[in-house]
């Protein structure tokens, strides 16, 4: 299944990169990845499958967008002013989610939202540590990323 | 004024500028992975400029020049963040 | 401005904050007083700007399309790679003895897990969990 | 024909690709390098023969005209130049199957030894200045991983000062070559022969003139560029010792005598008097630091220093003749040279040692490869009749015709004491008992043919070439009157 | 003649056989070539003695510099070649006795024959530069000969005293040889005969006078060149009879002679020649009898003997020039047969010193009378022909101008020489037999015979002396350059026989005073005062010493001074010659700057200082980078994207390599440096700046007119097929250079991994790297790796039309392997890539270098680009570029690969 | 610009030179570099410099129009570029295997090692 949609994937970023949509392109696009999927499929997909959530991803995009869009300008009100007011601290958020992948696009998530960083995920893949600007509690950070993102992340895979 | 005239202008500046505080980040540090953010940073303010300059030179071909250093740039903060940690051992 | 059309002012909007954008990821750069902070700070504001910038850029050259696609594919990849080199870089900055966590730092509830010898990483079990969540910030 | 001009880079070339192919099949590669040297040899002497008969051959890579694209051209000088290559790759790499070590020969010896050839060959035959710098590049490439190959700690310590002193050299050269573009808008060296006349800022043509002479120069170890040779030359292994001092300083002094027969040929009259100030003091400093050293190879390697400066010399005269003692002096020199370098090792592997203070013994125990070493050793010396006395007699000659009795009596005092460094190493390593009575004895047999076997082949070609020196002395001739007038060359290139 | 001259050479290599084969019979076997020589010479006595006849042969040796093999025998040479080739056969019979045993004793006759063969090439060469080429010949022969008793120092230092002199003279003389020939346009000798007058009216007659002078003077032991003479008496004694007393010391009075008819007859001629031999003919003679050692007393006999021959050349009359040939002749009888005995005495009874010997008449009667007649023949005392040699020499110097100061000078010397012959002949045999450390036998037939023979025919010579005048007669002619009127011998009561008397007598006084009068004299010690042997030595030792300093400072500068020099030699040239040359006009106009370029161009400067004063290495780096990244900035800007993409991709791989190698190196001490050495660098470094900065200011002040551009733009697509004209220009217009260019790379990645898999020698083992993988990093490589290993290829691809090409391509492809290296671990990547990264190297230059061949079947040139007519589907037109293009993709690949994953592997060695 | 130019090239060869007149050999390594850098940006400039046109024919163009930038000082800064490269990646691993045998940095001990 993901090696498939990975071969789509690659036909389709080919294709864009070449910029001619035309299917003799495209399907050059569709064997050149193939081949590539096929030489590295060992390294690539060790194990896991994929599920393909078309409406969810959409969805899910914009949510992430308009979360980014809001934190950027509280940085950025931050970063303008010239009195510091953060309350930064690295906290531990204990997972719900079990893929790697899963696990990725969370922390990528979190990261990429302004104030907070993914530091990094224990060894048994149970806790991801975040440093964030903003922790006025530890209980209730916790919570919000557990409700925002990871529920939506679990959304998307289920 | 034309757009490019703006970019050129206006942009191009505002970039020019970020490029000085990040550039006062690599010469100050203190630490390595200051540095390395600080030159992340400007890998990306670099982006920006080329894509820009693509408006203001007319030439697309500035874009293909952009992703290599966004393919390459990824590479070499994840090398320089590797390397600090072997550092420890 | 009155000399741009509709599209070429869209664009020069779009630049404009993805430029506002990356000139406040290079003050936060140069602000924030830790390195948790700058990278908060940089990692974000330049994916923003870089992503307006190139929506501005992609609308002046709307009508080229392989030109569209690339610059899509530079922001999509922005967007895969910048939080993995954030990721990368703050761990490593955070194993790194030299970095300083801000004076303002009140909670690290990853120092106590991290074992720099053996550089292992544990999660943080129910107890600890229950302990940290007593935790509040002193008022300074 | 076409093919033939190209052939000299593309069969080293080609060796040194099919010895990547063979990695780790040490055999195969050395099969295939004798194979390989062997033909460029070969291909020197037909385009020897095909430019002694016919003129100036050039052909344009790509078909793409001169000037715009790259062109290869043989003349005389660059068809010898070649020839001695391959002759020299031969007989070193026949030397190396029994001298260097399997380890080295496991990381690339082999395929190394041929992309320093394939650069040589390629500095001679390019008639292109910045190809010049990409072949110079890649002989510089290979001779610094073959200096450094092994990682021993004289190694290392020798490589860096090479590596450093060639790179500062590239870079002279590299903007030299921005300039002359800027200048001339053009890169072929024949027609730069043409349009660097048109220049109107002589300045600039001048300070090219020196960048030229500074970049080559260090190259080709002159004064006061030359210390960087000294301070490496005796740490690598004998084999790669011998094949740089045949062949590295030489591409230095080729590409001198190229620019400036051929481009800086108005430039001449003001740099004359430093090259000529420079070529004295390089032979003195050479003779000097050879008399004050005790170690074989560092006795040797000074004296590459000195000869150099009779090659300067001859180009600082800038006679027909002179030129043809600089020809006649190099590759004399190389024979000689690379010999006395060969048997260093030899003697090493007898003696367990360079220091003279420590050799000794070897004309009693191998009186064979006491007569070896003296014939190139009286040849360096110029005892007539060998190769070394018909250099000197035409430089000296070229000299006095024109009335430079200064830089010609230095030259002769100079000759005086590579004679008193040549008796001290046959004094040292040959006559004087060995001082380790503990060392057994060790057939010369034990050395192997494939050590004694180019020695042999060198000794013998340093004596023909001074017996039988007319067809060598008739043909530097040839050659320097061919350089002295370079519009032939200009012509072949530019006819099309 | 040739072939005569030839012969001996030809014989050398068969002698170490013949001493294989007959041991110590060698020595008569091998006598048989020189009486065969000396068979050959004495049958053209007849001819050439009679008819005046000159026997010339010339072969064409090297004729582009106008030397050929020519050979004359006239009179002067075929008296020099009789005395080579007779006293040659002698010596060679006594070599063999003498040396008797000897395991080298094939060596020996060797080098003996070498010499005999060159110093007759010498006598008979009709070129000068051939007789040059014989005259070193000589040189080398001696030098083997004088240094054959190898192991011992004294005989190495010798040796090398001999050469280093005679061959310093004998450059002197080459450069006068060759002056000589620039003036006359010949070098053949006997075409200068009749130039003599423009040569001696030109400006370099002087010149060339002294140069060769100077040669023959040092080859002749003449004052002040003859201290290595005696020094010479290290070899053993058959070398010393023939080389140094017989023969080559005399080839510098040969070639005086030769040259006579050309140089000769002016004042300077006179001067210089007379004085030196007179010199010479008084000090070698004094110091003689102030020796003890037997062969030191004949050097020195030797040394004033040759004075005597010089003096008399010098004088140049007739007269003077006979009595020159005749006391040659005279002289090398004698003397070789005095070497001989003293050869044999010293053989026989291990001791050599005068004082410890006595009586041995009775022991060696044989020996005794080989002594006794060449000493009578030195002593001038009739009917030897020494006596005559005595009498010509006094004929000579009353008729000359100057005539008593020469010939009391001739006198003087002559009146040592009987001494000396008295000290050599009769001293040792005469009186009580003294013990000696050797029981003292009479010696082998091989060893007396020499001396006998020669003693005999120096009494046959002197009773029927008018059977040398012919050949004299032609000597001297040859010599005087004219005819000379018939020549006489005979007793005659005249003044000369009364000089002779006196020498004779004075002679006698002196031998008998011998004893008492040394010590009286010693305080005044000549030799030690004069000291020429310690001028000498201490001469070398002070060219030596400032080696000595030179070899220390170079050994012990830092490599960093050196640099320096580099640097200042640059812009001291550079920057004269920009501040002469006024030409230079610069005239550029300042122009618009615009705010972004300013910044950019502020913030490389101000990165490229921050590497100057980084504290930490990888500061510097990462300021390092700085630079880079904002001279591909520049690229960009003004329109070279090709270049900005390389630079870019470069620049993070070079700080790849940086931080791979430098961060796990531990911390190294920093070097404080003097204030001012920093200053004085950075003056220098300053400099360096200015004067590029002023080059480009007045490169740029002329317009460009590229030869070459206009044709790319027009050619590129037209010609090439291709967009990107620079793309066109590496793969096809200049496709040579890329393909030294990937070449530079491939041996770069070689050396890179041979650097890291051998250390001092031996190989190191691979370490597996365990790094400290990311999971979440490991999750994003999976995606990112095809992504961009297609990216790779995408650029490849329309490289020929757009920016990209093979290069940027393969770096790409580098970079997700590097990647997915640093994820998981270099093991994997490897695992990932399947091929060996060095086969992929070879694989790219394989297809590089093919990619070219396919115009040479059809009658191309290399390279020549050959297309395939119709588009493929996403390849486009498809030719040879593109395929080189993969080369050079796949060699980048390989090449980053191998360096990376190499150190990677080694980084947990370190 | 071109004066601009000129003078940061004059700086970038200034403090090239300045580097590798240092003992350590690190920062001899760095000093290389920085020359490599300046002298590519010499050949740039002195190949003078054309604004944004770079040396590429537009879709359906034959021929390249004026203006552009001269793409043959490009094509050899880029085959120099890469040979430098090349030559600097041998050069920092020969430092550091010069570095682990002899133990240190400073030029000035390595090189006077006789
Ligand atoms: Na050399
Ligand atoms: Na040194």
């Amino acid at each position: 299944m993901r090696p498939l949609l990975l071969n789509l994937f690659l036909g389709l970023i080919w294709t864009a990169l070449t910029g001619e949509f035309t299917s003799v392109n495209f399907g050059i696009g569709l064997a050149g990845g193939y081949i590539l999927i096929f030489i590295f499929q060992g390294a690539l997909f060790p194990n896991g499958s994929y599920h393909k959530k078309v409406f969810q991803v959409v969805y899910f995009f914009l949510y992430f967008f308009w979360e980014l869009l809001l934190s950027n300008l509280r940085v950025a009100h931050e970063v303008l002013t010239p009195k510091f007011s953060m309350k930064p601290g690295i906290v531990g958020i204990p997972l719900d989610l079990k893929s790697d992948l899963e696990i990725t696009i969370l922390a990528n998530l979190i990261t990429l939202t302004p104030g907070t960083l993914s530091l990094d995920v224990s060894d048994d893949k149970k806790t991801l540590y975040v440093h964030s600007m903003y922790v006025t509690d530890v209980d209730s950070f916790r919570a919000s990323i557990k409700n925002g993102f990871e529920k939506r992340v679990q959304e998307l895979f289920q | 004024m034309t757009l490019a005239a703006w970019v050129l202008y206006v942009i191009l500046p505002l970039l020019s500028l970020a490029l000085l505080f990040a550039s006062y980040r690599v010469l100050k540090g203190p630490t390595i992975a200051d540095r390395v953010v600080a030159v992340d940073l400007i890998t990306t303010i670099g982006i920006a400029i080329i894509v820009c300059f693509a408006i203001v030179s007319k030439h697309t071909l500035f874009i293909d020049v952009a992703m290599v250093v966004a393919l390459t740039g990824f590479l070499g903060t994840i090398a320089f963040a590797h390397y600090i940690e072997q550092q420890k051992g | 401005m009155l000399e741009l059309n509709l599209r070429d002012t869209l664009s020069f909007i779009s630049l404009l904050i993805g430029a506002v954008f990356i000139v406040i990821a290079g003050l936060g750069l140069y602000r924030m007083p830790d390195l948790f902070m700058r990278m908060s700070m940089t990692t974000k504001a330049s994916t923003m700007g870089i992503g307006f910038i190139v929506i501005g850029v992609a609308i002046h050259f709307y009508a080229d399309r392989p030109v569209v696609t690339k610059l899509i594919a530079i922001a999509i990849f922005i967007l895969l790679t910048a939080p993995v080199s954030a990721h990368m870089l703050g761990r490593a900055g955070y194993r790194d003895a030299l970095t300083k966590l801000w004076s303002g730092t009140w909670v690290d509830e990853l120092h106590d897990q991290y074992n720099r010898r053996q550089h292992t990483l544990d999660s943080m079990d129910e107890a600890e969990l229950a302990i940290a969540n007593q935790k509040k910030p002193e008022l300074t | 024909m076409n093919t033939l001009l190209v052939l000299p880079i593309l069969v080293p070339f080609i060796t040194a690709i099919l010895c990547l192919f063979a990695w780790g099949h040490v055999v195969l590669q050395r099969w295939l390098s004798v194979t390989g040297t062997a033909s460029l040899l070969v291909v020197g002497l037909m385009l020897l023969h095909t430019v002694n008969r016919e003129g100036i051959q050039a052909i344009q890579i790509g078909s793409w005209a001169a000037p715009f694209g790259i062109t290869v051209v043989v003349d005389l000088f660059s068809a010898i130049m070649v020839s001695i290559t391959g002759l020299m790759g031969l007989l070193v790499v026949v030397y190396s199957l029994g001298s260097i070590d399997f380890e080295r020969q496991r990381f690339g010896y082999y395929p190394l030894f041929c992309t320093l050839l394939m650069g040589v060959s390629g500095a001679f035959i390019t008639g292109d200045l910045f190809n010049l710098y990409v072949w110079f590049e890649v002989l510089l490439i290979s001779s610094f991983v073959l200096m450094a190959l092994g990682g021993e700690r004289r190694q290392l310590a020798g490589a860096i000062q090479y590596v450093v002193m060639n790179l500062i050299s590239s870079s002279i050269f590299l903007a030299a070559l921005g300039i002359v573009y800027s200048v001339t808008g053009t890169l072929n060296m024949a027609d730069l022969a043409l349009q660097i006349q048109q220049v109107q800022q002589p300045g600039i043509v001048t300070i090219l003139a020196i960048m030229f002479l500074v970049a080559f120069g260090i190259k080709a170890a002159i004064f006061p560029l030359f210390f960087w040779l000294p301070a490496s030359y005796d740490t690598p292994p004998i084999a790669v010792t011998a094949i740089f001092a045949a062949l590295l300083t030489k591409v230095g002094v080729y590409a001198l005598v190229r620019v400036f027969t051929l481009i800086f040929v108005q430039e001449m009259d003001g740099l004359r008097e430093v090259m000529l100030a420079s070529a004295a003091l390089t032979m003195l400093v050479g003779v000097f630091g050879a008399a004050s050293e005790y170690e074989f190879r560092r006795v040797l390697s000074f004296h590459i220093v000195s000869q150099i400066g009779y090659m300067l010399m001859g180009l600082a005269l800038f006679t027909p003749l002179a030129l043809a003692g600089t020809i006649y002096f190099l590759l004399h020199n190389i024979l000689a040279k690379t010999n006395l370098f060969l048997i260093s090792g030899v003697a090493q592997h007898l003696l367990g040692s360079y220091e003279l203070k420590k050799m000794g013994g070897l004309y009693k125990s191998y009186p064979i490869l006491g007569v070896l070493f003296l014939i190139p050793a009286f040849s360096l010396a110029g005892i007539p009749p060998l190769s070394g006395f018909w250099g000197k007699l035409l430089l000296v000659r070229a000299g006095l015709e024109i009335e430079q009795y200064l830089l010609v009596g230095v030259s002769l005092f100079v000759s005086i004491w590579t004679t008193y460094s040549m008796l001290k190493l046959w004094s040292e390593a040959f006559l004087k008992d060995s001082p380790q009575t503990d060392r057994p004895a060790q057939g010369l047999r034990q050395v192997g043919i494939t050590l004694l076997l180019p020695i042999m082949i060198l000794s013998l070609l340093t004596v023909l070439m001074g017996i039988l020196a007319e067809p060598v002395v008739a043909l530097t001739q040839r050659t320097a009157s061919q350089l002295m007038n370079p519009s032939d060359y200009i012509q072949a290139v530019l006819k099309g | 003649m040739a072939l005569i001259i030839l012969l001996g050479f030809i014989v050398i290599p068969l002698i170490p056989l013949l001493h294989r084969w007959l041991g110590n019979q060698i020595g008569w076997v091998v006598s048989l070539l020189p009486f065969g020589l000396t068979l050959y010479f004495a049958s053209y006595l007849g001819q050439i003695s009679r008819t005046d006849k000159v026997l010339m042969a010339t072969y064409e040796w090297v004729p582009s510099l106008g030397v050929n093999l020519s050979f004359r025998m006239d009179g002067l040479s075929l008296i020099f070649a009789l005395t080579i080739s007779g006293i040659g056969t002698l010596v060679f019979l006594y070599a063999g006795g003498y040396l008797k045993g000897d395991p080298n004793l094939g060596k020996f006759y060797v080098y003996l024959t070498f010499f005999m063969a060159s110093m007759l090439g010498l006598v008979l060469a009709n070129d000068i530069l051939l007789l040059f080429v014989f005259w070193e010949l000589t040189s080398i022969a001696s030098y083997l000969l004088i240094s054959y008793y190898h192991s011992e120092e004294a005989s190495r230092e010798a040796g090398k005293t001999a050469l280093i002199v005679t061959g310093s003279g004998g450059l002197a003389m080459l450069a006068g040889l060759i002056l000589l020939s620039i003036v006359t346009q010949t070098s053949t000798i006997s075409d200068m005969f009749g130039q003599a007058d423009a040569i001696q009216a030109h400006h370099l007659y002087i010149a060339i006078l002294v140069l060769i002078s100077l040669g023959a003077f040092a080859k002749s032991a003449q004052f002040p060149f003859h201290f290595w003479l005696p020094e010479a008496m290290e070899a053993p004694a058959p070398v010393s009879a023939f080389l140094h007393s017989a023969t080559m010391v005399k080839a510098g009075i040969y070639l005086l002679a030769r040259l006579h008819p050309i140089l000769g007859g002016t004042a300077e001629w006179h001067w210089l020649i007379t004085s030196i031999g007179g010199i010479t003919m008084l000090v070698g003679g004094y110091l003689a009898w102030q020796q003890t050692d037997l062969k030191r007393i004949l050097a020195y006999t030797t040394v004033s003997a040759l004075g005597i021959i010089t003096f008399l050349l010098g004088i140049g009359t007739k007269e003077t020039i006979k009595a020159a040939l005749l006391f040659f002749i005279v002289h090398a009888m004698y003397k070789a047969a005095l070497f001989m005995v003293g050869g044999a005495i010293d053989h026989e009874t291990g001791t050599r010193d005068i004082r410890g010997l006595g009586g041995l008449r009775s022991v060696m009667p044989i020996t005794a009378l080989g002594a006794a007649l060449p000493a009578l023949s030195m002593a001038g005392i009739p009917p030897l022909l020494g006596f005559f040699g005595k009498e010509v020499i006094y004929e000579g110097t009353q008729h000359a101008d100057w005539a008593g100061l020469l010939t009391f000078a001739a006198l003087l010397g002559n009146l040592f020489n009987v001494t000396a012959a008295g000290m050599v002949a009769i001293r040792p045999f005469w009186g009580e037999l003294k013990a000696t450390p050797h029981h003292a036998h009479e010696a082998p037939w091989m060893m007396w015979l020499g001396a006998v023979v020669l003693g005999i025919v120096s009494l046959g010579l002197g009773m029927v002396a008018s059977a040398v005048l012919p050949l004299l007669q032609q000597g001297v002619e040859a010599v005087y350059g004219h005819e000379v009127g018939e020549l006489h011998l005979g007793y005659a009561i005249n003044l000369s026989l009364l000089l002779s008397l006196i020498t004779l007598t004075g002679g006698i006084i002196l031998y008998y005073g011998l004893e008492k009068l040394r010590p009286l004299v010693a305080p005044y010690d000549l030799g030690k005062r004069l000291g020429v042997a310690k001028g000498y030595h201490a001469l070398m030792n002070g060219i030596l010493k400032v080696a000595n300093w030179e070899g220390r400072l170079i050994r012990h500068t830092h490599m960093r001074y050196y640099l320096l020099v580099i640097m200042g030699t640059l812009v001291i040239t550079m920057g004269y010659v920009l501040i002469s040359q006024a030409r230079l006009g610069i005239d550029v106009k300042i122009g618009e700057i615009r705010f972004y370029e300013g910044v950019l161009a502020l913030i490389i400067m101000i990165a490229a200082v921050a590497v100057t004063v980084a504290q930490s290495r990888l500061a510097a780096v990462t300021a390092l980078g700085v630079v880079g990244f904002g001279v591909a900035i520049i690229f960009v800007l003004f329109g070279a994207p090709d270049l900005a993409m390389t630079q870019f991709a470069i620049e993070v791989l070079s700080v790849i390599l940086f931080v791979l190698v430098l961060y796990r190196l531990p911390k190294f001490r920093t070097w404080k440096q003097r204030p001012s050495t920093t200053i004085r660098d950075a003056i220098f470094a300053g400099g360096v700046g200015l004067v590029m900065t002023v080059i480009v200011l007045a490169v740029i002040s002329a317009p460009l007119n590229s030869r070459l551009t206009p044709y790319f733009a027009q050619a590129s697509y037209v010609e090439a097929q291709g967009r990107n004209v620079v793309n066109v220009i590496l793969v096809d217009f200049r496709g040579f250079d890329t393909m030294g260019e990937i070449t530079v790379l491939a041996i770069a990645a070689i050396g890179v991994f041979g650097l890291l898999r051998l250390h001092e020698g031996k190989p190191l083992q691979r370490k597996i790297y365990r790094g400290f993988p990311s999971m979440i990093l490991q999750t994003a490589i999976r995606y990112l790796v095809p992504i961009l290993l297609l990216f790779s290829i995408f650029l490849l691809l329309r490289g020929h039309q757009e920016p990209g090409g093979g290069f940027v391509g393969g770096l790409v492809a580098a970079a997700a392997f590097a990647l997915y290296g640093i994820a998981y671990d270099v093991a994997a990547a490897r695992q990932a890539l399947r091929v060996r990264p060095i086969l992929v190297i070879a694989s790219g230059l394989a297809l590089a270098v093919a990619s070219g061949l396919f115009s040479i079947p059809n009658n191309k040139t290399y390279m020549t680009s050959m297309w395939y007519d119709r588009n493929l589907p996403a390849l486009g037109h498809v030719g040879t570029p593109f395929f080189f293009d993969v080369g050079v993709y796949l060699v980048v690949l390989g090449v980053m690969l191998l360096i990376i994953f190499n150190l990677a592997e080694q980084e947990e060695t370190a | 610009m071109e004066v601009l130019l000129a003078i940061v090239i004059g700086v970038l060869y200034a403090t090239g030179v300045y580097m590798i007149l240092r003992r350590s050999l690190v920062k001899l390594i760095l000093g290389l570099v920085l020359l490599g850098h300046a002298t590519n940006l010499f050949i740039f400039t002195v190949g003078r410099l054309t604004h944004a046109a770079p040396p590429i024919m537009a879709e359906g163009e034959k021929v390249l129009l004026p203006p552009y930038s001269d793409p043959l000082p490009q094509a050899l800064i880029l085959t120099a570029i890469v040979i430098g490269f090349g030559v600097q990646a041998f050069a920092i691993v020969l430092l550091k295997r010069a570095y682990q045998t002899v133990k240190t940095d400073d030029f000035d001990t390595i090189t006077v090692a006789h």
